[in-house]
C-alpha cells in the first residue's frame, strides 16, 4: 500500500470540496464534484493493491495446482471503482444538464444570482 | 325537562349582559353607564356585565343623537344581536337629539330604527336612574322571552 | 412597589363595601339637583319667554280656542330637555322650577313630559252690565236673565244688577225693547308712557310680543294694545320708570 | 353493573355534573371575592349559573362565513376532554380511575380545550377571532415551557421506574412523606405553577386572547346561545381542574374518615388556591400585551421553574 | 424457505417496472398506469408477506446474490438480509409507494412526459426498498445514489415552476457531496476489514476501533445525515420539497429521509456497535434537539404551505434522531414508531397540500383563505393530519411523542445527566410550536374568509381523496391501537436493532441463531388509549342525549339560509358595524408576540438559508468535519 496514493486522493478530495464550496460558477462546482469523485475512486483502487501481485485473471487450472505461484491483486475494489466511476459520470451528466437548463432560464450560472429560494 | 326550562326562563332576567353603542354621544352618558359598574353603584349586583360583542348582548344601550355616519353601523349592529334583546336609550339625545335637534347631520330619534324598550331621560341621567332603567329592561327581557317561546 | 394596589385590595376585602344598595335604600338627589321640571300653569302669564330661551326647544306651547277663552298648554318634554334651567331663570313669574326627582325612566317616552294648561278668558271677562237712561222699566230683562241677576222695581223706577251673578251671557241686551242695555268695559288699564321718556327703546327690545315701537328720530312712542299681554317686563326695564298701566 | 357505575361516575360524581357545579361555584366565588376586593358588593355566588342558563335560552346564530359543523362541534369536543380530565384528578383522595394517569397526558389534555377554542374561533371566520387565535396560541406556547419544567421537577422527586410521571405515585408519595410543597426545592415550582394557572384559564392579567375591549372577546366573538354557554362552562371547568391539579400535585390530599369530608376539604383548598392565584392577581394587575406576556412566561416563570428543577437535580 | 426470494423479487420488480414503463408507457396512459400499479403492488404484497416470517416467527431471511454463499465465515457475494429493523422501514415505505402511486395517477395527468415521471418514481421506490433489504454496504451506497438521482430529477420535474431547477441542482450537489463521503467511508472500512458485508464488518470491528475506522464512522454518519436532512444539511432539501409535485414530496418526507435514519441506525447499532458509549449518545441527542427546535421555529415564519411542511418533516426527523440517540429500549421503540407515524401523517399533509394546489393553483398561504367551505373533505383530512403531527392524544403523533418524552426523561433520571432533561423540555416545546404553525395554516388556508377570486374552487377528484382517507384512517388507527402495533412490528424491530450479534450469526449461515440474544420488552400499560376512547365515547353519548332531550328551547339554530343572504344582515360576521368587506387575517401576521421576541433569532436563520449553493456546500463540509472531530475525540 503505497502511502503516496492515500495522500494524493485525500488531497484531491479536499481540493474538490474547496472548489465546490468557494467557486461561484456552477460549471466549476460540477467540476469540483468530479474531482471529489476521482479522489475517492483513486483511493478505492489503491486499497486493493498488493505489491507484486498480478492481475486477477486466471484459468481454472491455475487455481487447482496450488495457489503459491500466483499472487493476485484484490479484485473487489476494482469492481467498486468501476461502478463508482459510472456513478460519477452520471452525476456530472445530470448536473451539467441542470446547468444548461438553468442557464436557459436565468441567463446566468453564477451562484449569487440564482438565489430564488431563501428564507 | 320542564324544571330546566323553568330555570332557563327565570335566569333570563338574572344575568342581562349589556352592549353599548355610542352613536355620536358627547360621552357624558357613556361614562355614566360605566360609572354604574363602579363600586359605589355596582350594577354587577344584578348580574349586569359589559360585553365586547353584540352576539353576547341581551340589552343594547344606545347613547348619542344618531349621526349620519353612525346610523348605518347602528342598524347593522342592532340586527346582529341574538333574539330576546331589548334596547335602552340612555340620556335625551337618542330620543330627541337634544341640543343637536335639527342639525344637518342628525338622523332623528332612535325610535325610527328600533322600538325603544326603556327610555332613561336626563342629560347625563343619574346613575341610580340608569340602574333603574337597566333593571326595568331586564324585566322586559323575561317577558320578551315568554312572548318568543309562544 | 411591584403591585401598588395589593395591600389596598386585601384591606378592601375585609372592610364593608361602599356600595349604596340603591333599590332597597332610596337615594335622594342633592339639594338643588336639576331633575324633573315642575310647571305651575296658574302663575304662567304665557309670555313665551321660556320657549324663546330653551336651546333644545324642549318646550312647546299649544293654544286652542275654548268657549271661555283660549286654552294654553305648555309641554316640557323631559326627553329632549338638557336641564340647563335657563327657562327657570327667564320665567318672570317663576312658574317653572326644577324638582329633585331624578327617576326619569319609563317604557313609554310620552309620560316623561310635564304638561300644564290654563284657560285664559277673552277680554270681556271683567266688563259690567249698565242700563241707559231710555229704560222704561218693562222688567223684560229681569225675566230673561238666566241667573236672575237683574232686579227691576217698576214702582220706584229702580234698576240694578248683581255683577257677581251676572255671567255676561248677553241675553238681556237682545231682549231690551229700548236697546238701552250694554256691557261697558271698565276703564281698562292700558300701557301708557310718561312724559319724561327719553326714547331709549329698552322697553321695545324687551317686549316679548314686540308690541312697543319707538322712533328715536321723531321721538314717537306707541303701543299696540291688542298685542300687549301686560306682562310688565317693559315697566321693570324702563330706566326712567315712566311706563305704567292706567 | 360496572358499565352502569362507570357511566354514573362519568356523568355524576367526579365527572360532569359535580365538576361543572363546583367549577361554576368557583367562578362565582372568584367574581364575588374580586368585587369585594374592589370594595363593592358583587354578584351573587351563583351568578355564573344564571349566566349559563340564560345563554342556554338565547338564540344561536351561526354566521354565514362560518364552517357550520366545526363551529358547532368545537365546544362539545372541548367539554368532553375536560370531563375526561376530571375523571383523572383524584378528587378528595378518591381516584375514580384505577389507571394512573400521566402528567404528560395531562399537559396534552390541557391543550385540547385550547385547540378546540382556537379551531372554533377560526371556523367562525371573523377577523377578530383570527387575532384572538394567534394570541391564544402564543399564550399556549408561553405557558407550556414552564409547565413541562414544573412537571419534570415533580417527577424527579416522586417518580421511579416506569411510572415516572403518574399522578397516583405523586399522591402516594405525598401521603407517605408530607405535601410536596414542604420540599424546599419544590417551592419555586409551586409558585411557577400558580403563575401558570391564570394563563391556562385565561383570567385578567393574561387574557389577551379574549380581551373584551380590544378584540371583542377574541375567538368567542361570533358565538351566542348554547355554544357560548358551553365555552363559558369550559373555562370555569378549567378553573376547577387546574386548582384541583395544583392541590393534588403540591398540597397533597388530607385523609379524614369519610368521603364527604374529604371532598369538602378538597373543594375548600381548591377555592383557596383559585382565590390566591386568580382573584388576587386579577384584582391587582391590568391586562398584559401579548409580547410582554410571552416574555414574562419565558423569562420569569420559566426561570423560577428552572431554579426548582436545578435544586431538585442537585439532589436537594 | 420460500420467503428468501421475496425481497429480491420486490426490488428487481420495481427496477424492471421502471424500464418497462419507459419502453411501453410513454404513449398510452392506461398501459403506463397499469404497469406502475402492477409493480408497486407486487413490491407491497411481497413486503407485507414477509411480516409473518420475520416479525412473528422472528427469523432473519438471508439471500445471497448468485448464491455466492459465504466461504468459511467470509462473505464473498452480495447478501440481502431482511431483519425486523429493515422490514419495519420497508413496510411503511411500501405503503407510501402505493398511496403515492394512486394519488399521482390523477394529480399528474395534466403534466407531460409522464413516462419519465413514472420511471423515476419506480426507480426511487426500487432504490428505497433495495437499501432497506440489503445487507451489503456498497450495495447500500449504490441504492443511496439511485435515490439521490431519482429525487433530484423528480424535484425538478416541473421545470417551468419557479425555483424547481435551482432546487434540483442544489439537492444534487449536496446529495453527491454526501454520497462521496459515504463512498470514502466505505472504502476506509474495506481497507480495514476487507469485506463489504455489514454483519461481517460489525463482527470484525466489534472491539477494535482503529483511527481509520473512526474516520470511516465519522464520514458515514455525515453521509447518512445528509441523506436524513439533519440540521446543518437540511437547506437544499427544504427547497426541493416545496417545488416537487405533492406525491413526490410525500415520498421525500415519507421514505427518503427515513432511509437516512435507517442508514444511521445500521451504522451505529449494527456495524460499529458504538451506541453504548455515552459521548455518542449525547452527540446524537444534541443534533436531534438542534434539528427539532431550529426547523420548527423556521417553519413558523414561512409563507408557503409546502416549505412549512418541509421544515416540519425535518423537525420530526430531529425527534427520531434524538430518540435513537437515547439508546434505551423505550427510546428506540419511540423513535422507530415516530418514524412510521411521521411517514403516515406527513404523507397525509403533503397530499392535502397537493389537493389545495390542484384545486386552487397556489400554495402561497397569503393568497388562500376560507377553503373549508369549498373543500370540506380535504380540510377534514388536513385537520386530522395537523392534530396527529402536533401530538393531540387520540392521534398517532401523541403515542410516539409520549414514548420519546418518557424515554428521554427516564434516561435523564438514570444517568443524572441534565442534557436529557433539556432534551425532553425542547421536545415538548417543539411539539407545541408544531401545533402553533399548523393552527396558523388551518386558519389561513382553510378557515378564514373566502376570497372572491377563489370562488371557483371545487374539491379534488375521488382518486386523490382515497389516499387521503386511508392516511387519516391510519393516523387514527395507529394512535389508538399502538399497543397492538408495538407488539407486532415495533418490538421485533427494536430488538433487531439491539442485537447485532444475532444479525451476524444468521448472516453467516446459521438461521437457528435468530432467536438468540436478549429480547427487551417495554410495558406501556400506563396509558391505554382504548380506555380513553371508551371514556370519550361515553361522554359524547351522554352529551348527545343531553342535546336531544332538552326541548327545543328558544335558542334554536338560525341557519344562514341563502335567501336572507344580504351581506350585512344578521348572519354577517360582526365587524364592529362596518360593512363586512374582505378582511382575512393572513398567516404572515399571526403570532406577532412570539415573532417579536424572537426577531433576532429569526434574522440569523433568515441569513442561514440564503439560497447560495456554495454556502450550503460549506455548511455540509463544516458539519461533516465537526461530526468527525466529535467522533474522534469522544468515541475512542
Amino acid at each position: 500500500m503505497i502511502i503516496i496514493n492515500f495522500v494524493v486522493s485525500v488531497l484531491l478530495i479536499f481540493l474538490g470540496l474547496y472548489c465546490v464550496c468557494t467557486r461561484k460558477n456552477f460549471i466549476k462546482i460540477v467540476m469540483g464534484l468530479g474531482i471529489v469523485d476521482y479522489g475517492v475512486n483513486l483511493f478505492i483502487v489503491s486499497v486493493g493493491f498488493n505489491d507484486g501481485g498480478t492481475a486477477p485473471i486466471y484459468a481454472l487450472s491455475d487455481l487447482t495446482n496450488g495457489a503459491a505461484s500466483h499472487f493476485f491483486v484484490d479484485p473487489v475494489p476494482q469492481a467498486l471503482t468501476l461502478t463508482s466511476i459510472v456513478i460519477g459520470a452520471c452525476v456530472q451528466a445530470m448536473a451539467l444538464s441542470f446547468v444548461i437548463m438553468l442557464y436557459k432560464r436565468y441567463q446566468t450560472i453564477n451562484a449569487d444570482e440564482i438565489r430564488g429560494l431563501h428564507g | 325537562m320542564s324544571v330546566l326550562s323553568k330555570i332557563i326562563a327565570d335566569s333570563a332576567s338574572k344575568s342581562p349582559w349589556i352592549y353599548h353603542i355610542n352613536t355620536g354621544s358627547c360621552n357624558g352618558c357613556d361614562i355614566e353607564l360605566v360609572a354604574v359598574l363602579t363600586p359605589r353603584y355596582d350594577a354587577e349586583r344584578f348580574g349586569f356585565k359589559l360585553t365586547g360583542s353584540p352576539r353576547h348582548a341581551d340589552i343594547v344601550v344606545v347613547s348619542g343623537p344618531i349621526t349620519t355616519q353612525s346610523e348605518e353601523r347602528l342598524k347593522r349592529t342592532l340586527e346582529q344581536v341574538p333574539e330576546p334583546k331589548c334596547v335602552v336609550s340612555l340620556g335625551s339625545c337618542p330620543q330627541s337629539g337634544n341640543v343637536f335637534k335639527g342639525s344637518y347631520s342628525i338622523e332623528g330619534p332612535l325610535e325610527k330604527y328600533v322600538h325603544v324598550d326603556v327610555t332613561v331621560a336626563g342629560c347625563t341621567p343619574k346613575p341610580e336612574a340608569v340602574i333603574e332603567g337597566l333593571y326595568k329592561a331586564a324585566g322586559i327581557l323575561k317577558k320578551k322571552r315568554e312572548a318568543m317561546k309562544k | 412597589m411591584m403591585f401598588p394596589y395589593l395591600p389596598l385590595a386585601i384591606r378592601n376585602f375585609f372592610t364593608r363595601p361602599s356600595t349604596v344598595q340603591f333599590p332597597k335604600v332610596p337615594v335622594e338627589a342633592k339639594k338643588n339637583y336639576r331633575g324633573w321640571l315642575a310647571y305651575d300653569p296658574e302663575k304662567c302669564v304665557n309670555c313665551g319667554m321660556c320657549i324663546k330661551v330653551c336651546s333644545p326647544s324642549a318646550i312647546t306651547r299649544t293654544v286652542e280656542p275654548v268657549e271661555g277663552g283660549e286654552k294654553i298648554t305648555y309641554e316640557f318634554n323631559m326627553t329632549s330637555c338638557t336641564f340647563c334651567a335657563t327657562c327657570v331663570d327667564f320665567c318672570s313669574t317663576k312658574a317653572i322650577h326644577m324638582t329633585e326627582n331624578y327617576h326619569m325612566v319609563s317604557e313609554d317616552p310620552k309620560d316623561l313630559v310635564t304638561v300644564g294648561s290654563r284657560i285664559k278668558e277673552t277680554k270681556n271677562k271683567n266688563k259690567k252690565l249698565t242700563c241707559g237712561d231710555a229704560c222704561v222699566f218693562c222688567t223684560l230683562c229681569a225675566k230673561n236673565c238666566p241667573e236672575e241677576a237683574i232686579t227691576v222695581d217698576r214702582a220706584e223706577k229702580k234698576w240694578e244688577v248683581d255683577h257677581s251673578a251676572c255671567v255676561k251671557c248677553g241675553i238681556c241686551v237682545e231682549k231690551c225693547p229700548k236697546k238701552c242695555l250694554s256691557f261697558e268695559e271698565p276703564a281698562e288699564e292700558k300701557l301708557t308712557c310718561g312724559d319724561d321718556c327719553v326714547f331709549c327703546t329698552l322697553c321695545a327690545k324687551n317686549c316679548p310680543q314686540d308690541a312697543i315701537t319707538v322712533d328715536r328720530a321723531e321721538k314717537k312712542w306707541e303701543v299696540d294694545h291688542s298685542a300687549c299681554v301686560k306682562c310688565g317686563i317693559c315697566v321693570d326695564k324702563c330706566p326712567k320708570k315712566c311706563l305704567s298701566f292706567q | 353493573m360496572i358499565v352502569l357505575t362507570t357511566i354514573l361516575q362519568i356523568l355524576i360524581f367526579p365527572g360532569f355534573l359535580f365538576a361543572s357545579f363546583i367549577g361554576l361555584l368557583l367562578a362565582g366565588i372568584d367574581r364575588k371575592v374580586l368585587a369585594r376586593m374592589q370594595h363593592r358588593i358583587g354578584p351573587p355566588i351563583i351568578q355564573p349559573m344564571y349566566d349559563f342558563f340564560k345563554l342556554c335560552g338565547k338564540e344561536t346564530i351561526v354566521p354565514a362565513a362560518a364552517n357550520r359543523h366545526v363551529y358547532m362541534l368545537a365546544p362539545w369536543a372541548s367539554l368532553c376532554s375536560l370531563i375526561v380530565m376530571c375523571l383523572f384528578i383524584p378528587v378528595g383522595g378518591l381516584t375514580f380511575f384505577s389507571g394512573n394517569a400521566d402528567l404528560i397526558i395531562i399537559i396534552y389534555l390541557l391543550t385540547i380545550p385550547a385547540v378546540c377554542l382556537i379551531i372554533g374561533g377560526s371556523s367562525s371566520g371573523s377577523p377578530y377571532a383570527a387575532v384572538g387565535i394567534s394570541r391564544e396560541m402564543v399564550t399556549m406556547i408561553a405557558y407550556e415551557l414552564p409547565l413541562i419544567i414544573v412537571f419534570l421537577a415533580i417527577a424527579r422527586v416522586v417518580g421511579r421506574g416506569e411510572l415516572v410521571f403518574s399522578i397516583k405515585t405523586v399522591a402516594e408519595y405525598q401521603i407517605a412523606n408530607g405535601a410536596l410543597v414542604s420540599h424546599i426545592a419544590l417551592i419555586p415550582a409551586a409558585i411557577a405553577f400558580l403563575l401558570i394557572i391564570p394563563a391556562e384559564v385565561g383570567t385578567q392579567p393574561f387574557d389577551t386572547a379574549e380581551a373584551e375591549t380590544e378584540i371583542c372577546e377574541g375567538p368567542l366573538v361570533e358565538y351566542s346561545g348554547k355554544p357560548l354557554a358551553l365555552f363559558k362552562l369550559n373555562s370555569s371547568l378549567k378553573m376547577f381542574i387546574m386548582s384541583a391539579l395544583f392541590t393534588t400535585l403540591f398540597i397533597g390530599v388530607v385523609y379524614t374518615g369519610n368521603v364527604i369530608a374529604d371532598v369538602v376539604i378538597f373543594v375548600a383548598i381548591c377555592c383557596l388556591v383559585t382565590i390566591i392565584c386568580m382573584t388576587l392577581v386579577h384584582a391587582v394587575t391590568a391586562r398584559l400585551k401579548i409580547e410582554h406576556l410571552f416574555k414574562f412566561y419565558w423569562t420569569v416563570v420559566a426561570g423560577i421553574a428552572l431554579v426548582s428543577l436545578i435544586l431538585v437535580w442537585a439532589g436537594l | 424457505m420460500m420467503y428468501a426470494h421475496f425481497p429480491v423479487i420486490a426490488v428487481m420488480g420495481l427496477f424492471l417496472g421502471a424500464f418497462l414503463v419507459e419502453i411501453f408507457g410513454t404513449k398510452n396512459k392506461y398501459i403506463r398506469n397499469t404497469i406502475v400499479m402492477i409493480f408497486v403492488l407486487l413490491a407491497a404484497v411481497l413486503t407485507f408477506a414477509l411480516i409473518k416470517p420475520v416479525m412473528v416467527n422472528g427469523e432473519i431471511i438471508t439471500y445471497w446474490m448468485g448464491s455466492w454463499e459465504p466461504v468459511e465465515g467470509w462473505a464473498i457475494g452480495i447478501g440481502y438480509e431482511v431483519d425486523a429493523l429493515g422490514l419495519f422501514f420497508g413496510l411503511f415505505c411500501a405503503a407510501t409507494f402505493v398511496l403515492s402511486a394512486i394519488y399521482s395517477f390523477r394529480y399528474m395527468d395534466s403534466d407531460d412526459h409522464l413516462g419519465h415521471y413514472y420511471t423515476l418514481f419506480l426507480m426511487l421506490c426500487g432504490g428505497v426498498l433495495g437499501l432497506v433489504f440489503t445487507g451489503d454496504l456498497f450495495n447500500m451506497f449504490i441504492m443511496v445514489e439511485i435515490i439521490t438521482f431519482a429525487s433530484a430529477a423528480l424535484a425538478a420535474f416541473r421545470n417551468y415552476k419557479f425555483g424547481a431547477l435551482e432546487a434540483g441542482f442544489k439537492y444534487l450537489v449536496i446529495g453527491s457531496v454526501g454520497s462521496s463521503m459515504i463512498l470514502f467511508g466505505v472504502a476506509l472500512i474495506y481497507l480495514q476489514t476487507h469485506t463489504l458485508n455489514i454483519a461481517q464488518i460489525g463482527n470484525e470491528m466489534a472491539g477494535n476501533l482503529t483511527p481509520v475506522t473512526i474516520l470511516a464512522l465519522g464520514l458515514l454518519i455525515m453521509g447518512f445525515s445528509v441523506k436524513a436532512f439533519i440540521f446543518p444539511f437540511h437547506t437544499p432539501v427544504v427547497d426541493s420539497y416545496a417545488t416537487a409535485p405533492a406525491p413526490i414530496s410525500m415520498m421525500f418526507s415519507g421514505t427518503v429521509n427515513k432511509i437516512g435514519v435507517l442508514g444511521l441506525i445500521r451504522v451505529l447499532y449494527q456495524m460499529f456497535r458504538v451506541m453504548d458509549k455515552e459521548a455518542m449518545q449525547m452527540t446524537l441527542v444534541v443534533i436531534g434537539m438542534a434539528t427539532m427546535f431550529i426547523a420548527v421555529t423556521c417553519a413558523l415564519a414561512q409563507h408557503r404551505l409546502k416549505r412549512l411542511l418541509a421544515y416540519h418533516s425535518i423537525s420530526q426527523v430531529g425527534y427520531v434522531i434524538m430518540a435513537i440517540g437515547l439508546a434505551t429500549p423505550l427510546g428506540v421503540t419511540g423513535g422507530l414508531f415516530h418514524a412510521m407515524n411521521h411517514t403516515v401523517f406527513k404523507g397525509l399533509l403533503f397530499l392535502c397540500a397537493g389537493a389545495v394546489f390542484y384545486a386552487a393553483g397556489t400554495t402561497n398561504m397569503d393568497k388562500l383563505g376560507g377553503l373549508s367551505k369549498k373543500m370540506p373533505l380535504t380540510c377534514a383530512c388536513f385537520i386530522v393530519g395537523a392534530f396527529a403531527i402536533s401530538g393531540i392524544p387520540p392521534f398517532n403523533g401523541f403515542a410516539s411523542k409520549w414514548m420519546i418524552y418518557l424515554a428521554a426523561y427516564n434516561k435523564g433520571m438514570e444517568t443524572g445527566n441534565f442534557l436529557y432533561i433539556a432534551a425532553t423540555i425542547v421536545a415538548v416545546v417543539t411539539s407545541v410550536m408544531t401545533l402553533a404553525s399548523f393552527i396558523k395554516v388551518t386558519q389561513t388556508v382553510f378557515f378564514g374568509q373566502l376570497k372572491a377570486t377563489n370562488d371557483y374552487i371545487r374539491d379534488v377528484p375521488l382518486s386523490m381523496r382515497i389516499p387521503m382517507w386511508i392516511g387519516s384512517a391510519l393516523c387514527i388507527f395507529l394512535g389508538v391501537g399502538y399497543n397492538f402495533v408495538n407488539k407486532t412490528i415495533l418490538n421485533p424491530a427494536m430488538n433487531a436493532a439491539f442485537s447485532a450479534e444475532r444479525y451476524f450469526d444468521v448472516m453467516m449461515g446459521d438461521p437457528a441463531a435468530a432467536s438468540a440474544g436478549t429480547n427487551y420488552t417495554i410495558n406501556l400499560s400506563v396509558w391505554n388509549p382504548i380506555l380513553w376512547l371508551v371514556l370519550f365515547a361515553i361522554v359524547f353519548a351522554a352529551v348527545a342525549i343531553a342535546i336531544i332531550t332538552t326541548k327545543k328551547t328558544v335558542g334554536k339554530v338560525m341557519l344562514s339560509g341563502s335567501d336572507n343572504q344580504d351581506p350585512d344582515g344578521k348572519y354577517a360576521v360582526f365587524f364592529s358595524g362596518e360593512r363586512s368587506q374582505y378582511s382575512h387575517v393572513v398567516g404572515s401576521d399571526m403570532f406577532w408576540g412570539f415573532r417579536k421576541n424572537f426577531s433576532k433569532y429569526f434574522d440569523v436563520f433568515h441569513k442561514f438559508h440564503n439560497g447560495n449553493v456554495n454556502d450550503y456546500a460549506t455548511y455540509c463540509v463544516v458539519g461533516g468535519i465537526i461530526i468527525t472531530i466529535i467522533v474522534f475525540i469522544f468515541v475512542r
